[in-house]
């Protein structure tokens, strides 16, 4: 057992964490009961599985320019769907976290401000 | 099987579906999905054949590469030209129909 | 790229497969329009597979930027209304019946003629690597977009134009209920702006010598005014700077054919020394024109923009 | 309006230089791609003016910004660890709802865009909403302990910009 | 590389594609607009790591630039769709349903 097979093995065990949590994902928005909540599936699972993906894949990296290119590639994927997850997200509640909302013609009602 | 074959194949059935659907639907936003399914059909065969190609140094033909980029930027922009016309027919009379599908 | 079939291809041929279906006949308009946003994303990775990564390339920025964009903005225009569609909307009828027996006709006369190809030809890929060395490039398919086929790139900037003009013509559309500004988007505008400005830069040079190039760098920087208009909404036909920003490609590409024509060898034929230098000058003009072309188609023509 | 203009050629030019990095990482270093590069990062600088509005003057606390990206990991792979556990579970453990919370952060500037997106990111909070005086937030747990929470996450951001809070009692669900 | 590592990661790129397909059903159900478009948003994500997969299964770099370019643009289709349609308000009603609520 050599290095080189401790570490291929290591980011294997990564790659394989990282599915996991793609699947975990994927079984949240297919559960969970409102969009709000299966935002959360979307944010926090897959850009974690992804991070793992990433993170195993670095480690069989040929240099350091494949490093940083893998990682920017998160960090943009991470910084988009946590941009995208808040509009839909704004979008889905019409409120903007105001005491007095401001509201729109077609958003008479604001029911679910309140919610709990 | 081969890729190019198992992706020649899958082409073809995008060819027939978008062929159908461009010929068979009524809204014409749906007509325009399938003429663009329909391309990308054509495409798919394209770039399936290329695969079947001899390789060079690791490269298939790059011919109908180059002819499958132009395509995609052609077809986008006729895509985008038709949704202008599709908006100013339904600005002009309030539906996304060809006169002779509407319903009397 | 290695050409055995893995299981992934299996997956990916019934996927596409089966969302290309769905967008053709899903009854919801938005479920339709989402679900060929989806297909072209798994149509990049079909050409991944294909080892074509130029058109993958492509494919990505234009299906993740442009493309699905129009279908929205058009879907949002056409009003709830406007957006539906019967029930079945290729539910089969009698009229229909013929229709779907040509279509099947077609596919037999399709899969019997590839079926009838030999497993493998040679294709033009000995010429075209035989070439590459006076073409000015190392990237086959740039060589072959600009150098060996150049017509076809000429006139395919002249059909953009064409469609800009199109969308144009038309009357004025009225602007959409404008929201109010969200302080995410400007900060998502502020940040992706100049990275879709350095990626597009970097597809353009990496174009010579790997995948990339012009198309693909115009189809990111259109996503980025893409971005830019849904962020704070720009008035394109109005300023003559997008005007000559839209003739600049066609017109230098236009140019550099004459120039060679007079004093070269012949209409669009580079000299080997130059050659790398003007592809990569009608490269950068064509990326621009296109960039700001595919950003005009998605603006349409606003109401202010008309007397 | 002349401390504005210095604040923007400062942002303008570290932006430059970030480019100029993110060039370099994505040519591998080729020298020759240059002749692009410069071209390319200078239209992106003046495109980048055109839409700039902001000019605050930005800090930066280096042991602050280690906290954060400490915090942030550990918090994420948490995040990921709690939704993955809530929705694999036989009985989907969650209890949705929306939370009020009520900013420490200033107004101006990146802390509250920062704020916001790494709240998606943590163990069951989404921003839904970012007003002026509140921030509206969904709870996968509504009656866990959000504020708390999210009081550190205000802490931390507080700390990467070299910021100071007032006292965490203010906060209210 | 070890043979069986780019065996490995074959699989891995098919399982992760065929992991994120799943949201396809929420595509499919909805209920509301927003439920489509995140569900879209997630096989986008997915496809990044399918090409980052590939990229070194295949041994091909230029696969990252792809995945680049669909990072840089995960968020064009979503703001598009806030800006211009929004989450439709019908759906509001039954969101809230929550089978395991308070």
């Amino acid at each position: 057992m050599t290095g080189e097979d401790v570490r291929s093995a290591l980011s294997l065990t990564l790659i394989g964490a990282g599915i996991a949590f793609f699947l975990a994902g994927s079984i949240g928005v297919l559960r969970l009961p409102d969009l709000l909540s299966r935002l959360h599936a979307l944010t926090k699972a897959d850009n974690l599985g992804l991070g793992l993906v990433v993170l195993g894949l670095t480690l069989q990296a040929d240099d350091a320019f494949q490093v940083v290119r893998l990682l920017l590639v998160w960090l943009l994927v991470l910084f988009a769907s946590s941009v995208a997850c808040y509009l839909v997200a704004h979008s889905a509640t019409h409120a903007n976290g105001e005491p007095t909302p401001t509201v729109g013609p077609d958003n008479p009602s604001m029911d679910k401000r309140d919610g709990r | 099987m081969s890729l190019g074959l198992l992706y020649g194949l899958a082409g073809i059935a995008l060819v027939a579906m978008g062929l159908y659907a461009a010929l068979a639907a009524r809204h014409v936003l749906r007509r325009l999905l399938g003429l663009n399914v329909l391309g990308s059909g054509v495409f798919m065969m394209l770039v399936a054949l290329a695969s079947r190609t001899t390789e060079i140094a690791g490269r298939p033909d790059p011919v109908p590469h180059a002819m499958v980029l132009t395509g995609i930027v052609v077809a986008v922009s006729a895509t985008a030209l038709a949704l202008a016309l599709l908006r100013r027919m339904h600005r002009h009379d309030d539906s996304a129909r060809l006169p002779e599908d509407r319903l009397p | 790229m290695a050409a055995e079939v893995h299981a992934l291809d299996f997956v990916l041929v019934v996927l596409l497969l089966w969302l290309g279906w769905r967008a053709l006949a899903s009854a919801d308009l938005f479920k339709a329009v989402v679900q060929f946003i989806v297909f072209g994303l798994l149509v990049s990775l079909a050409w991944v597979r294909l080892g074509a990564p130029d058109v993958a390339l492509a494919e990505a920025a234009i299906g993740a930027g442009l493309a699905g964009a129009l279908l929205l903005d058009t879907l949002a225009r056409l009003g709830r209304k406007g957006a539906t569609d019967e029930v079945r909307p290729l539910g089969l009828t009698p009229a229909r019946a013929g229709i779907a027996l040509a279509s099947l006709g077609l596919v037999i006369l399709l899969v019997a003629s590839v079926l009838a190809l030999p497993e493998s030809w040679p294709g033009l890929t000995a010429p075209a690597l035989q070439q590459l060395g006076a073409s000015g490039v190392t990237n086959p398919v740039t060589a072959t977009l600009l150098n060996y086929r150049g017509y076809d790139t000429l006139l395919e900037i002249g059909v953009l134009l064409l469609a800009v003009l199109g969308v144009w013509i038309l009357d004025a559309e009225a602007a959409l209920p404008a929201a109010p500004a969200d302080p995410m988007l400007s900060l998502l505008l502020r940040v992706l702006l100049p990275l879709t400005v350095a990626a597009a830069g970097y597809l353009l040079w990496v174009g010579a010598h790997a995948p990339g190039g012009a198309f693909q760098g115009a189809a990111l920087l259109a996503a980025g005014g893409v971005l830019w208009h849904l962020a704070r909404p720009l008035s394109l036909p109005a300023s003559r700077p997008v005007r000559a920003a839209v003739v600049l490609g066609f017109a230098v590409f236009l140019g550099v054919g004459v120039a060679t024509a007079v004093f070269g060898g012949g209409f669009l034929t580079f000299p080997p020394a130059y050659a790398g230098a003007v592809i990569l000058l009608i490269e950068a003009a064509a990326m621009v024109s296109i960039a700001v072309i595919m950003v005009a188609l998605f603006v349409g023509r606003p109401a202010q923009g008309t007397k | 309006m002349r401390r504005q203009r210095a604040a923007l050629s400062v942002r303008s030019s570290a932006l430059g230089a970030l480019l100029a990095l993110l060039w370099f990482v994505l040519t591998g270093g080729a020298v020759s791609s240059w002749i692009v590069g410069v071209p390319t990062i200078a239209a992106a600088l003046v495109l980048a003016r055109q839409i700039e509005r902001l000019t605050s003057p930005l800090r930066l606390d280096p042991a602050g910004v280690l906290g954060f990206v400490t915090y942030f990991l550990r918090e994420s792979v948490r995040g990921g660890i709690d939704v993955a556990g809530r929705v694999s579970a036989r009985r989907l453990r969650v209890a949705p709802g929306l939370v009020r919370y009520r900013w420490r952060l200033p107004a101006d500037g990146p802390a509250r865009a920062l704020f916001a997106l790494s709240a998606s990111l943590l163990p069951g909070t989404l921003v839904a909403a970012v007003g002026e005086h509140e921030v509206l937030i969904h709870a996968l747990d509504a009656k866990g302990p959000v504020p708390a929470e999210l009081a550190e996450l205000e802490q931390r951001v507080a700390g990467l910009f070299a910021l100071r809070l007032s006292a965490p009692g203010a906060t209210d669900a | 590389m070890p043979e069986w590592m780019t065996v490995a990661l074959w699989i891995a790129a098919a399982v992760v594609l065929a992991t994120i397909a799943l949201g396809l059903v929420r595509v499919e159900r909805g209920p509301s607009n927003g439920d489509r478009m995140l569900a879209a948003q997630l096989l986008g994500t997915g496809a990044v790591a399918v090409l980052l997969l590939l990229a070194r299964a295949a041994d091909a770099p230029a696969l990252l630039d792809v995945a680049l370019v669909l990072a840089l643009l995960a968020s064009v289709a979503g703001a598009v769709f806030v800006r211009r349609l929004g989450v439709q308000p019908v759906q509001r009603g039954q969101d809230r349903t929550a089978e395991d609520g308070p």
